[in-house]
């Protein structure tokens, strides 16, 4: 209700109000329904960080500090309430910051509006669409904050390369669910096998699938190298371990999802190829940076550390709000967004990942590929992008 | 006289600015519009249709695709659109009216239909981009007296162009539900046989009711999709028929005004008071158990007989 | 391809059981209480995650495990039944709307619990007998031989013990049942709560061949209905009956049609039975 | 003849609950039908009315088929039945139950025409003249009191009164009346006696089904006798009820009743 009465208040009025020294931070995300998974990660990595800058008392920028405010929203993945969502951020909040959002449908229904406050606010987000409108004209509001597997800098090549010199597959099967995810897959991964010479086959399933048998057989009957299965971990569980316990599929590549399903199995498959931002169980040892982050975690969530997917988002979108800030700083203002996005492009991150954006706006970082062979010995190789 | 009830809602931009309040009051238009449908074969005529979103979704497509295929105006593409409802309508329902289908087998087999429905437009990729779902970069024009061919387009423009669409329903709506053919409902909905041995062809009218509430979800639909800019097959999706359902539930079944209270509160409540997504789930089931075993006749139905008793 | 064709048809056997075991009691529900609680699938879920939580986190051995994640789902259920399906004995829509307000709580909760990351058992009983080239995991025939055996023995109940006459009697003929001094209100809470158990059973043994998250209740309960209509609600061979043929239509279906469309060969076969013989394949005439 | 049944034959499952039953009824009268429960009598009337469909036999409505059809082509035809116990629209006032049976009326009198009740300067004429039949009706049976009451609130006898009255809204050429004074008080029997002579000068056949004998005895020109789903005599109400076989049938059971 609070909410409402202010905000009629503030159209009555019609004129945002800046509120002194702080930051507001917009954030449309899915934390529930059935497309969540990436939303829900990223935002738990924002709201640490936020949570961690101000306890250290927010940030100088001049001789003003600055505390953030995080007005984080459920999209629940549907289209019609991002955009009321974006609408009451940019013109009630007068937010000149938001994150997110990660899927795409959500992204395209807010773009013709997002459009208009082209150069009044940055719109931090991961969904894969972004990659079509990033870089044109009145689009200088996207950052994107995700990798991309297509093109010279995107790492599906490198991973393809990587498969074809290290197995060297001929024949690859793809299972993959029927949603934007999976479709984003197909489109990107089918010509890549293409151009290196390997056949494919493909079969998609109704997300909320449990049981793969009958598709795994169909596929196996092709007799392929390996399985290209799903993106997220909720299907790869079922999937791997169907199909090492059905005498399916032994090998596995994935560039999604995570090394969990792999090791759960370790003993009935020969090898499991995975594409992994950055290798947790590793890092956590060697880098302090990603300890801390792991046991702020932690502590914030009462949770224990979600080894699976979550290190992807929530620890890049921890890392972005870093790294707004210093380009806030470097700019010397917290609103002006033109600055801001200048210095984001300019500069080189180095927090959990090492993190850069191209020209256009879209994120580069490095990341590991991860081989495990039957009894779950592992070999990392880190990639470097830069 | 009920006329001046909306006169409210036409003053109110001049009041309230607001992009963001204003787009509520869109979206809760466009959905008052496919819950007063609704509630003519559920409210009315007594059989809960689950393929309610799926007319909506099913319109939305074809009105969009029609548009950018053969560049032709909002207007000309509703028209194939409301055309297939109708015949989609009448095939599913002499299907399921001639088999005497009752309340819930009426129900599962709507639903099949319209899970189906959603499947095919889900994997059909060449015409309908599949789960990656559409844009409809096109918006409609109107003739206004003076200014002439307008460009429905912003959020003024839209506010009054989803006014005039859910007056016009609520206006076919009270008129049909005025005539004997709202009798030839009621008498459905309260006790079948007698009707059938008082002369009234129930098929035929369950027919018409189902058909005409499908094809004002249509329109619904097709609004939807202009005004969002983006359609996706989870417009056909079951959560969507949920939604509707608790519209007219929340706002009441027994009237034609109930249906677009309940629209409002459940647009607009998720974003007045900021909730997490569980603690929303968890208030929205709460809402729904409540409406029915609490205020059966929903909130305009209640607010009634408390005027009818003070 | 006979291979494949005969592996996946006992594979479709298996899976159906589950549907199977739902279907149990949505016919069950629907023949004494006059409505369809679509909530099932949720106390399923809550029977898997508790079976996960007991065996993954507390440590029990799986068949200590499984019992008070039984009960769990039915204490759930008798909360549920006293608080809410009390009140819609008999009126259809209010009962189907009431289980599907109660579904999007029962969710919610498990998503505060539990998050959306999936949760995947240890592995009770791993590897698979292979016969003839197919290989049939162990875990999904022991699945299926306790499904099946639950259901037979339901069965048996129903037609020996004092409750399970009165329940076939009321379901006949309430009003003479009554004059056989059948107490409603006891008989309808009982089969409320046992259909719910029968749900938590399925969700214990799902958990040993799936992994979970909070939203599996909502498909398996639209596969159970589905599975009851088939066989023909109020037959209770019929909703075993009806789970194994939709397990082996999706199985078969996917093999030699695109597995996209899955979840529609199942509906495809409903719609027909419906509008051939409404009363489904096992059903009694209505 | 107006109605013509001949050997007519249902069979629910196994029993079967009329067998080979002929009989006629011509324009003008009042048949009594009674016999013991279970005799027929009911399915009798409900495989007239359409309700459910016959096994064998024929039904010729003014010499043509109507067996199998649905009920409310058969009403429209002109064959309306009342419920043996009351059905109504129980939420509606006695005045809108009325006025749904108003339906074949309407029909019949503007047919397509009834579309202009649609448009938004619809014209009153019509609503005004049916309304005018609707009070008609309700005077007639008596039930100009409580027109405005919901039909719940009616005591048993007015509940029947208001069947009769929505069933003489369709204006019926042959109403078929099942046990229409069951569960009546003396002076309701009579009202209701005088409603149907009214109904029957006004034109209608009537086809009353009783095992209240003294009642069908006072306003039946004809009776017949059903036992176990033939008829076992027919004629002037006083000499079938003198028929042995009645006598033997039907007291015979109400004695073992008693």
């Amino acid at each position: 209700m609070r909410r409402l009465i202010w905000s009629l208040g503030v159209a009555l009025a019609a004129s945002p109000v800046a509120a002194q020294n702080v930051v507001k931070i917009g954030q449309i995300e899915a934390q529930t329904g059935a497309n969540a998974i990436y939303g829900y990660m990223s935002s738990q990595g924002l709201a640490l960080a936020v949570n961690q800058v101000n306890k250290a008392g927010g940030f100088k920028v001049g001789d003003k500090s600055y505390t953030v405010e995080l007005l984080a929203s459920d999209t629940r993945g549907d289209p019609k309430e991002a955009s009321i969502q974006l609408k009451r951020l940019l013109e009630t909040d007068g937010a000149k910051f938001v994150f997110g959002p990660f899927l795409s449908n959500v992204f395209v229904t807010i773009e013709p509006y997002a459009k208009q406050f082209n150069g009044k606010f940055l719109l931090m987000g991961g969904a894969t669409r972004i990659h079509d409108f990033i870089g044109t004209p009145e689009h200088d509001f996207l950052i994107r904050t995700w990798n991309w597997d297509a093109g010279p800098k995107g790492f599906g090549n490198l991973m393809v390369d990587r498969l074809v010199k290290e197995t060297g597959a001929k024949k690859v099967a793809m299972l993959f669910q029927n949603d934007q995810g999976g479709k984003v897959l197909v489109d990107i991964y089918t010509p890549l096998f293409k151009e290196k010479g390997i056949e494919t086959q493909l079969e998609l399933f109704e997300p909320g699938t449990k049981d793969f048998s009958a598709v795994l057989a169909k596929l196996a009957v092709g007799k392929p190298d390996i399985l290209f299965p799903s993106y997220s971990d909720a299907p790869l569980y079922d999937i791997v371990r169907q199909a090492t316990e059905g005498d399916y599929f032994r090998k596995f590549f994935l560039v999604r999802g995570s090394l969990g399903p792999g090791l759960k199995n370790k003993d009935a498959l020969d090898d499991y190829f995975v594409y992994v931002p950055k290798y947790f169980e590793q890092a956590e040892k060697t880098d302090p940076k990603i300890a801390k982050f792991v046991a702020d975690y932690k502590a914030f969530y009462k949770r224990d550390f979600p080894y699976d997917q979550a290190p992807l988002c929530s620890s890049s979108c921890y890392d972005h709000l870093f790294m707004l800030i210093e380009a806030m700083k470097k700019a010397g203002s917290v609103d002006d967004v033109a600055k801001i996005r200048k210095e984001l492009l300019a500069m080189t991150y180095d927090g959990l990942w090492k993190i850069h954006f191209d020209e256009k706006g879209e994120e580069v970082f490095n990341f590991d590929v991860v081989r495990m062979k039957r009894g779950g010995q592992i070999s990392v190789t880190s990639v470097d992008v830069q | 006289m009920k006329a001046l009830l909306w006169v409210p809602f036409l003053v109110f931009p001049a009041l309230v600015q607001s992009n963001f309040i204003l787009s509520i009051f869109i979206f809760s238009f466009i959905l008052a519009i496919a819950a007063v449908s609704f509630n003519l074969i559920f409210g009315f005529t007594g059989q809960l249709s689950m393929f309610h979103a799926a007319a909506f979704g099913i319109a939305a497509y074809i009105t969009s695709l029609t548009a950018s295929f053969f560049h032709v105006s909002f207007w000309l593409a509703l028209l194939p659109a409301i055309g297939f409802t109708i015949l989609i309508s009448l095939i599913i329902g002499s299907i399921c009216f001639n088999f005497q289908l009752r309340a819930f087998y009426f129900a599962v087999v709507t639903l099949a239909f319209s899970e189906l429905a959603r499947l095919v437009i889900l994997n059909w990729n060449s015409v309908t981009n599949g789960t990656l779902g559409l844009m409809v970069l096109d918006k409609p024009f109107v003739w206004a007296p003076g200014a002439g061919l307008i460009k429905i387009d912003g959020v003024f423009g839209w506010y009054f162009f989803s006014l005039a669409a859910l007056i016009f329903t609520v206006a076919v709506c009270s008129l049909v539900l005025g005539s004997w053919i709202g009798r030839c409902f009621a008498a459905i909905r309260l006790n079948e046989d007698l009707a059938q041995t008082l002369g009234i062809d129930t098929f035929r009218y369950k027919l018409l009711s189902f058909t005409l509430a499908n094809t004002l979800a249509a329109i619904a639909g097709s609004l939807y999709a202009f005004y969002t800019g983006y359609i996706e097959p989870n417009y056909l999706g079951i959560n969507q028929s949920l939604d509707i359902i608790s519209m007219v539930l929340l706002g009441g079944r027994s009237s034609i005004l109930g249906p677009i209270a309940g629209a409002f509160v459940l647009t607009g409540l998720p974003h007045m008071i900021d909730l997490s997504g569980e603690a929303r789930a968890i208030l929205y089931g709460l809402v729904l158990i409540l409406t029915i075993l609490i205020l059966p006749q929903g909130l305009i139905g209640t607010l009634a007989s408390w005027r009818r008793a003070a | 391809m006979l291979q494949l064709l005969v592996g996946q048809t006992l594979n479709g056997v298996i899976v159906g059981t589950l549907y199977g075991i739902i279907a149990l009691g949505v016919t069950l529900t629907f023949g004494i209480t006059g409505i369809v609680n679509f909530a099932l699938g949720e106390f399923m879920m809550i029977g898997a995650y508790v079976t996960w939580y007991l065996f993954d986190v507390a440590g029990l051995p799986y068949p200590v495990a499984i019992w008070p994640a039984v009960a769990v789902a039915a204490g759930c259920g008798f909360a549920a039944d006293q608080l809410l399906f009390r009140f819609t004995r008999n009126n259809l829509i209010n009962g189907l709307l009431v289980s599907i307000g109660l579904i999007s709580i029962i969710e919610a909760a498990a998503l505060l619990l539990w998050t959306t990351t999936p949760k995947d058992m240890g592995y009770v009983l791993s590897g698979a007998v292979r016969l003839g080239g197919m290989s049939l995991p162990k875990m999904k025939l022991v699945v299926f031989a306790l499904l099946a055996a639950v259901m037979f023995l339901t069965y048996a109940a129903l037609s020996r013990t004092w409750i399970g006459r009165a329940a076939y009697a009321f379901s006949q003929n309430p009003e003479a049942a009554m004059l056989m001094g059948v107490r409603t209100q006891v008989l309808q809470s009982t089969v409320v709560v046992y259909s719910t158990a029968l749900a938590g059973f399925g969700g214990a043994l799902y958990a040993t061949l799936y992994s979970l998250e909070p939203s599996m209740g909502g498909l398996y309960i639209l596969k159970g209905v589905e599975a009851a209509i088939l066989g023909g609600i109020g037959s209770l061979i019929g909703s075993l009956a009806g789970g194994i043929i939709l397990g082996v239509t999706e199985a078969v279906g996917s093999i030699y049609l695109p597995s996209a469309f899955r979840d529609a060969y199942g509906l495809i076969f409903v719609v027909a039975i419906l509008l051939y013989q409404p009363s489904g394949l096992f059903g009694a005439e209505r | 003849m107006l109605l013509d049944v001949i050997e007519l034959s249902k069979r629910f499952g196994g029993l079967s609950a009329l067998s080979d039953v002929s009989l006629s009824i011509a324009a003008g009268e009042i048949v009594g039908i009674f016999g013991p429960n279970g005799s027929g009598k009911t399915t009798l009337i409900n495989l007239v009315a359409g309700i459910i469909a016959p096994s064998a036999g024929r039904i010729l409505w003014k010499a043509g088929e109507i067996q199998g059809q649905r009920p409310h082509a058969i009403a429209a035809a002109g064959v309306v039945k009342t419920f043996q116990n009351p059905q109504l629209f129980l939420e509606l006032s006695i005045y809108d139950n009325v006025a749904i049976a108003s339906h074949l009326r309407l029909q019949r009198q503007f047919g397509l025409s009834r579309l202009t009740e649609l448009l938004p300067w619809r014209d009153t004429s019509q609503r005004v003249q049916v309304a005018d039949a609707i009070d008609r009706v309700v005077a007639l049976c008596r039930l100009e009191g409580v027109r405005d009451r919901t039909a719940a609130s009616l005591s048993y006898g007015q509940e029947k009164m208001l069947g009769v009255a929505m069933a003489m809204m369709c204006e019926p050429e042959l109403l078929l009346l099942d046990e229409p004074a069951s569960g009546l008080g003396e002076d309701e029997t009579r009202t209701l006696e005088e409603v149907l002579r009214d109904l029957r000068d006004c034109g209608t056949t009537l086809c009353v089904i009783d095992h209240k004998v003294d009642f069908l005895a006072r306003i039946a020109d004809r009776a017949i006798a059903l036992q176990q789903g033939s008829v076992i005599a027919e004629g002037a109400p006083g000499k079938v009820l003198r028929h042995p076989r009645v006598v033997e049938a039907y007291l015979g059971r109400q004695h073992a009743r008693a």
